[in-house]
């Protein structure tokens, strides 16, 4: 591992674990379901960032992991973005 | 053989003829841009053929003086080719975004190997009792706009009338909609554009176009 | 960068005494390039001899193909699918990349191997096994794969419409394996170049063949995913029974065009953009003269695929997608030609003021080079949408695309074998056979494909078996008689290399290392190369690989490694 | 002139870049096309899903406590791998092998945990021909179970490999398991809590 600093593994799970449980309870939230969709899916997303950045060691990593990390992900919301008018909109 | 537009089939509608000037515009441009490159090359491979004792130019391509020779014929290009969408954007909108009010309008649905042509009848709603059927023959009066309302039963097939530069992909699932306006009476073939399976070969239909008097008789004897 | 004296571990080294199990099962990455050339070549012989069926029964549809007898409808859709699917995946894909790349990447930066080569030895089997399971496919009840090579839902999601069931599910299967296969090849070309580079090799003294290979791996790697997510979606709607293309289940047959054409268009560009490495790698060493703007053609070529990505519904204009979808995607495909036109005035440039030499290669080149312009501005046609309307699906298309495709394989491929058959083989090629290949090839390729522009321009409409059933298509029977003869002619003109190449293996004279007096370290090294390459030491680099006719040097080429010269950029 | 020995030792693996070997390039390279596969299917899922009806009343059939142990087991496995590799790049044979050995029993614990879940909801009459959601479902759920199910079969042979069992190896097999980890992230909201 280059960086001397270690991520506290631990401390990383204890996160993860206190966001999955909230996502659960997001349910029982105010607010209906569009609240709930996105609590759910931003407690998602702090998860994914802490395995990837932790776990993954992305963060002691150079550019071109993180190009191979991240450009997928912008091709794809490419291809999403692109899909909405006929899948979604269903002219 | 050269004269590629003299291959179109008639024009008979009147959407076709901005179609065709487009497809004349980019094939003027297109052949120009050939001859030029082309004749490049070929002044090159005529010019610079080696002889002994000549060597050839050390020219890298890396200053700016000398890519300036690509890049300015490049821009050209570019503005060549954004006119040409310039001057299609109208008529795809006019072809597919805009619907002009058609007094006609008419139900075809693609099925692995026909065209079902469903007509609304005096009444003008679709699913009447008093509606017809015909199987892969359309009748339409000339001058008029015609919108045909599009579906599918199974697979995806495709309606093209060539004459009439109409061709719109029916998707099951999918309520599509094309239109057309003929100028010429006559019969013009509709093939079927999309590989629909084992009867895709000859799959294909025939649009009757005719006088406004003779479309109103047909109309009388069908419903009489 | 990489470290003088790397040496690669392979698991089964194999030296002069070798046993035909190391010699076929071996982790050199110039045996694995043959190994997917003869693959590419037997593919290409039987994707040929289903296209001389397909114009056999367009010419005479009445009569009987010779071989097949008389073939109807659902064979001749057959015979398109697997013609479309063989020619650009088990022909193009393996030859292009797979034998190209993996043959020279290595030589051509001073590398001893590819980074992996056990990976690289599985990519190379994978691909053997897609094969025979493309080949079991013609032979399962029912035939096989008859839904185009696009295999459109609903067509492709239900057994009954096409009436194929295992031959499509295992065209399926087919395709995920070759996928996975050049999933594997791709990594090793990507971290070979970046990792083993011999010393002085910067990444601006590339020769250009690399960063095409690369681009084009880059450009798999990033849109293949979505389309093998389709292709499970498709085999579990034609298995299980799911609704992923099926409307009455909620699902939408356009999801798989979208999905299809995401990755087929970038896959145009995986096919397209090694021949065109091949080209430029040709072009200085015949004309004796830099590659001009070296550096402005490797971002010529990164735009042009960074603009792949967005351009792919160009396929889709009259498919029942939202019509306001055209006109961006008309624009930005306008946008991808200008790369493409920049590099091809760079080509132009490149001949320009040079002492052209009219070898086979290069004669193969200029064949690419032409009929690429051809084919490159009739794709200007269909990029327009409203042009489209009327072009869509006819021969109009089926002209573009191998004006630009079949230019891409067979010129662009020639070209890279007629070059470096000495460097693989050890044996020159006949000088003159190769020329005659050539004429011959650019004839018939001509006679059959130009007139199918007129053909779709008559409105004859693709993948079907017999014109004679459209009125409107009588009258041009006999362009479709010439196309024919054309094709049969180009089946035949393949004998010439067939001939060359026996005449090269039996009498032809040993190949010296650089028989083209050309600058890039492949031809430093002895021909065929040894095992590891390079001997005790890797070659240092010390120039740019295109330094052609320097006025201060005594000769008009200047090899990479070459240490006499003053150090030059 | 004929090499001398056939087998040359590595001289350490290639580099990418000055401290980026080149494996872990290639499992990075390996995992962007994943992203792909995965990222592929569930765009498609969302816009059909956005596009069409009853996805939420279907979702409502499927057993979230079972899926909630499962996420928690997936975490604790990003957990125990990730210190798997710690404890080898430490040197210490013994806890890697035990946080392996967790790793693995976390890994078949979820898919034990899936097929209980599979065979409930199929009992219940939900197959994947039951509509778009359930269609999805399936494909998803198992494309990801496949990927969990290779997994353990990687991290099983890094358990057993002895000497073969490099600091590099583990954190490589360490990479693909957190990915797996996260496309399960992101699969329990869109299929049970939205």
């Amino acid at each position: 591992m280059t960086g001397s600093r270690a991520p506290n593994y631990v401390a990383i799970w204890v996160w993860l674990v206190a966001l999955a449980l909230a996502s659960l309870a997001a349910g029982l939230l105010p607010g209906g379901r569009t609240v709930t969709v996105a609590v759910v899916f931003a407690a998602a997303t702090v998860k994914a960032l802490l395995v990837a950045l932790n776990y993954m060691h992305l963060r002691f990593e150079p550019r071109l992991v993180h190009a191979l990390a991240l450009v997928p992900l912008l091709v794809v919301a490419v291809l999403a973005v692109a899909l909405v008018p006929d899948l979604v909109l269903r002219r | 053989m050269l004269n590629w537009l003299a291959w179109l089939p008639e024009n008979a509608a009147v959407g076709g003829a901005e179609i065709d000037g487009l497809l004349r515009l980019i094939y003027t441009l297109t052949l120009a841009w050939a001859v030029l490159t082309l004749g490049a090359i070929g002044f090159c491979l005529v010019r610079y053929r080696r002889r002994p004792g000549r060597r050839a130019r050390y020219v890298t391509g890396e200053r700016p003086a000398e890519v300036a020779w690509v890049l300015v014929p490049v821009a050209v290009v570019l503005g060549l080719d954004l006119w040409i969408d310039v001057r299609g954007a109208p008529v795809w909108r006019r072809a597919k975004l805009e619907r002009p009010a058609a007094e006609v309008v008419i139900q075809v649905t693609g099925r692995q190997f026909n065209w079902e042509v469903v007509y609304p009848g005096p009444d003008g709603r679709f699913g009447t009792d008093d509606d017809r059927r015909f199987l892969d023959e359309i009748h339409v009066p000339a001058g008029v706009p015609v919108r045909l309302v599009l579906d599918s039963r199974d697979v995806i097939h495709s309606l093209f009338l060539p004459h009439l530069r109409v061709k719109q992909d029916v998707v099951p699932g999918r309520t599509l909609e094309t239109w057309f306006q003929a100028t010429r009476p006559g019969a013009y073939e509709l093939p079927c554009a999309e590989l629909c399976g084992l009867g895709h070969s000859g799959m294909k239909g025939w649009l009757h176009v005719h006088p406004p008097e003779e479309y109103a008789r047909w109309v009388r004897e069908q419903w009489s | 960068m990489g470290q003088g004296a790397v040496v690669v571990t392979t698991a089964r080294a194999h030296g002069p005494a070798q046993s035909w199990v190391s010699r076929v099962f071996s982790t050199d990455h110039k045996t694995i390039g043959k190994q997917y050339l003869a693959l590419g070549v037997f593919w290409a012989v039987v994707g040929g001899l289903l296209a001389g069926a397909m114009r056999w029964q367009l010419a005479w549809p009445d009569g009987r193909v010779p071989g097949l007898g008389e073939i109807g409808p659902d064979t001749y859709n057959m015979l398109v699918t697997m013609h479309g699917t063989i020619m650009v995946f088990f022909v193009a894909m393996p030859i292009l990349l797979g034998a190209f790349g993996n043959f020279l990447i290595p030589l051509m930066i001073g590398a001893r191997d590819m980074a992996f080569p056990r990976l690289n030895m599985l990519s190379v089997w994978t691909f053997a096994l897609a094969s025979l399971v493309l080949l079991a496919s013609f032979f399962v009840p029912g035939g096989a794969a008859s839904a185009g090579w696009t295999a459109y839902p609903p067509l492709s999601a239900r057994p009954d419409y096409s009436g194929v069931e295992w031959g499509l599910n295992l065209w399926i299967l087919a395709l995920a394996l070759e996928f996975a296969s050049f999933l594997m090849g791709g990594v090793n070309y990507l971290t070979t170049a970046m990792a083993l580079r011999a010393p002085g090799m910067t990444f601006f003294r590339l020769p250009m063949l690399v960063w095409q290979q690369l681009t084009a791996a880059t450009l798999f790697l990033l849109s293949v995913g979505p389309l093998i997510a389709g292709a499970v979606m498709l085999l579990l709607d034609r298995t299980l029974g799911t609704g992923f293309y099926a409307p009455e289940l909620g699902g939408d047959p356009l999801l798989w065009q979208h999905l299809f054409w995401f990755f087929g268009h970038p896959e145009v560009y995986v096919i397209f953009l090694p021949a065109l490495g091949i080209v430029l790698e040709i072009l200085p060493v015949f004309s004796r003269k830099p590659l001009f703007a070296y550096r402005w053609i490797v971002w010529a070529t990164v735009t042009a695929g960074a603009l792949s990505f967005v351009v792919w519904a160009h396929h889709m204009f009259q498919s029942g997608m939202d019509p306001r979808l055209a006109m961006p995607f008309s624009v930005t495909t306008i946008l991808i030609s200008v790369p493409f036109a920049f590099i091809v005035f760079c080509m132009i440039a490149t001949l320009w003021g040079g002492a052209l030499r009219f070898d086979p290669p290069m004669l193969w080149a200029l064949g690419f080079l032409t009929m690429f312009i051809v084919g490159g501005l009739t794709g200007i046609f269909n990029g327009s949408a409203p042009a489209d309307i009327y072009l869509r699906n006819t021969y109009f298309v089926v002209a573009h695309f191998h004006y630009t495709l079949f230019s891409a394989v067979v010129f662009g491929g020639f070209a890279g074998l007629y070059f470096w058959f000495p460097k693989m083989f050890g044996r020159l090629l006949p000088a003159r056979l190769g020329t005659l290949h050539f004429w011959l090839t650019l004839v018939a390729f001509n006679v059959t494909f130009f007139p199918m522009h007129h053909l779709g321009l008559a409105g004859m409409v693709r993948r079907i078996a017999n014109p004679l059933q459209y009125d409107l298509l009588v009258p041009y029977q006999w362009v479709n008689v010439v196309a024919t003869l054309g094709a049969l002619g180009l089946l035949g003109a393949q004998v010439a290399f067939v001939a060359a190449v026996v005449q090269a293996l039996i009498t032809g004279r040993r190949a010296p290392a650089n028989p083209w007096e050309a600058n890039t370290l492949e031809w430093a090294a002895p021909s065929p190369p040894l095992h590891l390459n390079w001997g005790a030491r890797v070659p240092i680099v010390h120039r740019g690989p295109y330094e052609y006719s320097r006025p201060d040097q005594p000769t008009d080429w200047l090899p990479q490694h070459a240490a006499a010269a003053p150090a030059g950029r | 002139m004929a090499l001398a020995s056939e087998v040359h030792a590595l001289a350490g693996e290639p580099e990418v870049l000055p401290g980026l070997r080149a494996g872990k390039v290639a499992v990075w390279w390996f995992l962007a096309s994943e992203t792909m596969v995965f990222g592929g299917l569930i765009a498609s899922a969302l816009v059909v899903r956005l596009g069409g009806e009853g996805w939420h009343e279907a979702s409502a059939h499927l057993g979230v406590t079972l899926a909630a142990v499962n996420t928690l087991i997936l975490l604790t496995s990003s957990l125990t791998v990730v210190q798997a590799f710690a404890a080898a790049a430490r040197g210490d044979r013994a806890s890697t092998s035990l946080s392996l050995a967790l790793t693995v029993a976390g890994g078949l614990a979820f898919l034990a945990l899936k097929a209980v879940e599979y065979t409930t909801e199929v009992r219940a009459g939900y197959t994947p021909a039951s509509g778009i959601f359930w269609s999805f479902y399936y494909a998803m759920t198992g494309l990801h179970a496949l990927h969990v199910a290779a997994g353990v079969v990687v991290n099983a042979v890094l358990l057993v490999a002895g000497r073969l069992r490099t600091p590099q190896r583990v954190e490589l097999a360490g990479l693909y398991w957190h990915f797996v980890d996260v496309v399960w992230i992101f699969l329990f909201p869109l299929l049970y809590l939205s």
